[in-house]
């Protein structure tokens, strides 16, 4: 398998599957001539030409809402809408339009979309530029919201999420894109709804996404010298939620803490902690801890953005206070 | 623009099963058939029809909630419509949708949308697809004057042109966004002139003259069909009854209802095809008793249709 | 107490405000002539007159964001968006500006704004008109979030928000607008933070927001007949959340049921489940059960849409099953 | 307009201090020293200035993510603006917001703002405060090219106008957001022509010539003062550098790049005050020396500053 980064990793996703489906075409701001700005999109325009790599104006609602009202009368529109906080402006068409038209029209529609955004601190960007949403899309029904970790991983679930036939979330840490890894040639998939045991162990699940599945990890590692075996397991989509792998790791381990970089408050691991505090309430041997952002925006300085990013020792003081 | 005989007919015959539905609507509301919310196209069928006479069922529509008059216009079946007002199972969307949300993708109707400026985008989309599958399509987007001080329809309008898509944008200007009137809500005379920031054309046209629409249309429809973009229609027309059912319209003059009513489109359209002889009363009954006919059968059929089982509640999110 | 209904009680704590602050201004669609799509604003053009009472365009954007540079240029707005689900066409305005500016700037802005909305089922108003979207605002740190349930709350909430400094998110089920009951009279309000325990019970707790408190209240009734006696907390600003008063409650009755019509995926409830997971453990002697609304837009049907809303035999069951 | 020789001297000053500033921080960015994302203002430095020159600590503005520009000839701390994007405590925004969100109420300075788009309705409700408040205030919106076609936009130029709100549109059309040319990204050639959708003046004007800016400006900020209503400039200009640094401008060509230098609002203005003989060298080298020295000291007090401490995190989220 050949190595290569996240970005490269998702860039040949789209190679792969535009050649092989003429209706996919893909739209953004600046993925045509400057390849996506976090390089994502290199060299499409070259090779599709721009009928299927289309730069946009700056009009996110009319970005996201053309893709929806493309995909209905049957294109498969990739969509590039840069930063996910920009969703504040286009999110009437993905959660009122897109996720909803299936069901209002009784089952009649089919609109596969997928739209890709980065998400994360972590590069002194600030508040507008650098949040983590996820919790937001997994409330929305009609929406499936991916969240991949690893290079191969990206490049698998956005060949599923080009081919699935409901409109897709795709969440990209930018933290990731320069991640390397190896990464399964051509065209290959990963099924949603399959969280990933990245790391497996007997004490104690954490339960990661994203950039934080490599913080629980390292932690991990050092957990090990202390004679504590963490299982770190990698929902992958959020929805659909492989709500049957988690608890079955919590099963095992009877303990259970949750690590993401959105704010903890109302947060995805609120529902991964619900669903366990329902489901596996009496394999618990221990409160459900979460591993998460404060409740504030994200800062610019960079001590104050360390300090928001959910950090190894906080997910080791975590497991330690679980395992007491 | 020679209309035929059949041509003129057939937009009679619309513009007063529109009518005739929506009256007979009205009342299955306030009979509390119907629940939800209602709002009626009565006084401006002249619009629909008269665009929706030059698209065929390859071409799309985007509704809006006024939405009834466009799906008949553009084909829609009164049975299946009627059906999903009363909820039922058989109705357009399973019920599960209702007025604000009747879509027929066979016939290219994008779906009535209960969202204010959710249209236009998703028409730049139809327009968009059809261009990159060069079948000739064309994609129309009703939206009001209201609508027009949305961000998405100026952003529509933008790609629109930039990508040069075969849309038209057909504003219903009925003066009214619930209670706000246009002499409040923009400071321009007419919502055509915004074409201009686009370098679109924008005509004004009589919207409560089914004829003057059907021309207007034809023309921004063959332009969009020959590939040289997007043009939009201001269509200057009036709603007679509230902006939904129950409103009771205290923001507004009965005097100005009054006049509009003097310029009902159907009694306008009826009088022209007596003078050329093309309808007489005789004619004029038969039509409008096939259509209380065929408006019973719709109803029938929809109070005789069986409501949604609650097992369906969450099928039709997913594919 | 005067008697008054929902709509009512808040339309007099916008009186008692701006007779006592010249500097509120309330705008919105048809809040001006017409008094509010559901009866909220009526009389307010009259008493204040144009400048004080601004209907505005079709234009939600510019309606948000006005207020946000409004409020922090010295104004109190306060906002009527009319339908909840509306709040998709003018996110940005109010996550990444209102929410965020005081955090962004060092702490140098103060808005003081409301952004009143319509929100729930039951009127068969369909997908896009019917949503409860609570967890979305909880989530964005900077906004407070309002869900009052009762008359006397929405008034002495409101007032109470309307002297907030910060942006708060006001949320009026419509289902509640027509719900009678005793109001105080004038100037009074209710501190935010404050969970309020609508009826006492010793062997478990029904958490419950907006009119599902009006549901589980009936549902405890038929439960007292079971001899089971459930304590209703109803949280009554979802942010600040009361954490202490529903851990109390926990730690009192060893029992959790949630319920909100939201839809319960990544809902508010997942939030309060979380919470008591891991500050209760020790305390719950069963799963947290949470009853809410299914994975689905809102149908308009009514057969479906009354299924879709949460009921008093849900909530029975749920406790029937807690008490096991 | 007649400006007084101090007015002169002092746009000519305040553009060489935004220069000055700007080429120090895109020196300090390439070292390491300022992270994030950067956005330079050189090239395009006589809109800010030509605007500001006309308003008071009264009048509110509302910046973009290409700020820096906008915050020095409103009267903006240079110490503070460098110690905020060195992340430090002492900075606007005691390191919390850096580049793209800086502000200073006191001065009116309503805040850059990393949305596109995301200013105009701030600024019409600054207009709305001032217009409320009686207080004489205006605000002034500076947007790009790019944000004329976001929805926002739109939609806060028609509430201003309906609400004859004290308020500038002042667009510095630089032709690109980010790689998007305005070739590609609208139909028309003027932004300023998208003032007739709302029926407020629209007037263009170079934006490298910063005496026809001020008078442009000060004709809508006066009839802003007045109460007679929005209006909307369009300043036509240019970015010497990347849309932020690190950008390899990969989408434009050098030659225009050139062309657009020998345009350089500073050393136009420096000659026609070479000119009249309000400039000489040796005064040139004065004030250049002087804002060399400033820089220094912003620098050094940026540099010296502490960082903010972690206890803070969590703090100024509410009041
Ligand atoms: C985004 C949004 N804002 C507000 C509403 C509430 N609303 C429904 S219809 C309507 C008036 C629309 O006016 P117009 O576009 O002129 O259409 P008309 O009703 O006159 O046909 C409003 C404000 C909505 N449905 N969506
Ligand atoms: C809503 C939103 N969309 C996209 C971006 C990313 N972005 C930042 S600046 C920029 C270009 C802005 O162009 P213009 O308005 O012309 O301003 P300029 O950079 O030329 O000064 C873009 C697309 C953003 N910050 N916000
Ligand atoms: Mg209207
Ligand atoms: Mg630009």
């Amino acid at each position: 398998m050949p190595n290569m980064n996240f970005a490269q990793a998702l860039n040949d996703a789209h190679k792969v599957e535009m050649e092989r489906d003429a209706n996919i075409y893909v739209a953004g701001e600046d993925v045509g001539v400057y390849g996506g700005i976090f390089g994502v999109t290199a060299g499409l325009l070259d090779q599709f030409g721009d009928k299927r790599v289309k730069d946009t104006p700056i009009t996110e609602s009319a970005i996201v809402g053309t893709a929806v009202g493309a995909a209905t009368a049957g294109l498969r529109p990739v969509i590039e809408l840069m930063f996910v906080d920009f969703i504040g402006v286009a999110l009437d068409q993905l959660y009122n339009q897109a996720a909803k038209m299936k069901y209002m029209f009784g089952g009649k529609a089919k609109i596969p979309m997928v739209l890709r955004m980065t998400c994360g601190a972590g590069i002194g960007a600030a508040a507008q530029h650098s949040q983590c949403l996820e919790a937001m899309f997994m409330h929305l029904p009609g929406l499936k919201v991916v969240m991949p970790s690893t290079p191969n991983d990206a490049k698998g679930l956005l060949i599923e999420a080009i081919r699935d036939d409901n409109p897709v979330v795709f969440l990209e840490h930018k933290m990731l894109y320069a991640l390397e890894g190896e990464v399964a040639e051509g065209d290959f998939t990963i099924p949603f709804g399959q969280a990933d045991i990245k790391r497996e162990g007997q004490d104690v699940t954490i339960v990661a996404t994203a950039n934080m599945v490599h913080t629980a990890l390292s932690a991990a590692e050092k957990l090990a010298a202390d004679g504590i075996s963490a299982e770190v397991v990698d929902p992958r989509t959020l929805y659909p939620l492989d709500e049957e792998g988690i608890i079955q790791s919590v099963k095992k381990t009877h303990r259970l803490v949750i690590v993401h970089e959105e704010v903890k408050f109302a947060g995805s691991g609120a529902e991964i902690a619900a669903i366990v505090a329902e489901k596996a309430f009496d394999y618990l041997d221990a409160p459900i801890l979460r591993v998460a952002a404060p409740f504030c925006p994200v800062p610019f300085s960079q001590p104050l953005e360390q300090a928001f990013i959910p950090s190894e020792e906080e997910i080791i003081d975590a497991v330690k206070k679980v395992m007491e | 623009m020679d209309l035929t005989n059949e041509q003129l007919l057939d937009m009679y015959v619309t513009m007063n099963k529109i009518r005739t539905f929506e009256n007979r609507v009205a009342e299955l509301f306030a009979d509390g058939k119907i629940p939800g919310f209602v709002h009626l196209y009565v006084g401006e069928e002249a619009v629909a029809t008269g665009v929706c006479a030059s698209l065929t069922d390859q071409d799309y529509i985007t509704s809006t909630h006024r939405g009834h008059g466009h799906l008949i216009a553009k084909g829609g079946d009164i049975k299946l419509m009627m059906a999903e007002l009363f909820g039922k199972k058989t109705g357009y969307c399973k019920g599960k949708g209702g007025s604000m949300h009747i879509a027929d993708l066979n016939l290219g109707i994008m779906g009535a949308n209960g969202i204010v400026g959710g249209g236009p985008p998703l028409a730049s989309g139809a327009a968009l697809a059809c261009q990159y599958l060069g079948n000739d399509g064309v994609a129309v987007c009703f939206f009001g004057d209201g609508a027009s001080n949305q961000g998405t329809t100026h952003e529509a309008m933008n790609l629109a042109t930039c990508w040069k898509l075969p849309v038209v944008f057909v504003n219903e200007n009925n003066m009214y966004g619930i209670s706000s009137c246009t002499l409040n809500s923009m400071c321009v005379p007419n919502i055509a002139d915004r074409a201009a920031a686009y370098d679109m054309p924008g005509v004004v046209v009589d919207g409560n003259d089914v004829i003057a629409v059907c021309e207007a249309a034809a023309e921004g429809i063959s332009r969009a069909r020959q590939g040289k973009g997007p043009s939009l229609i201001e269509c200057k027309t009036y709603r007679h009854r509230g902006h939904f059912e129950g409103d009771p319209c205290a923001y507004r003059e009965d005097s100005e209802l009054e006049e509009w009513k003097e310029k009902d489109p159907i009694p306008r359209l009826e009088q022209k095809l007596m003078e050329i002889e093309l309808l007489t009363d005789a004619k004029i009954n038969e039509i409008k008793s096939g259509l209380q006919k065929d408006m019973a059968d719709a109803e029938q059929f929809a109070e005789e249709s069986p409501f949604p089982d609650v097992s369906e509640l969450t099928e039709d999110v997913y594919t």
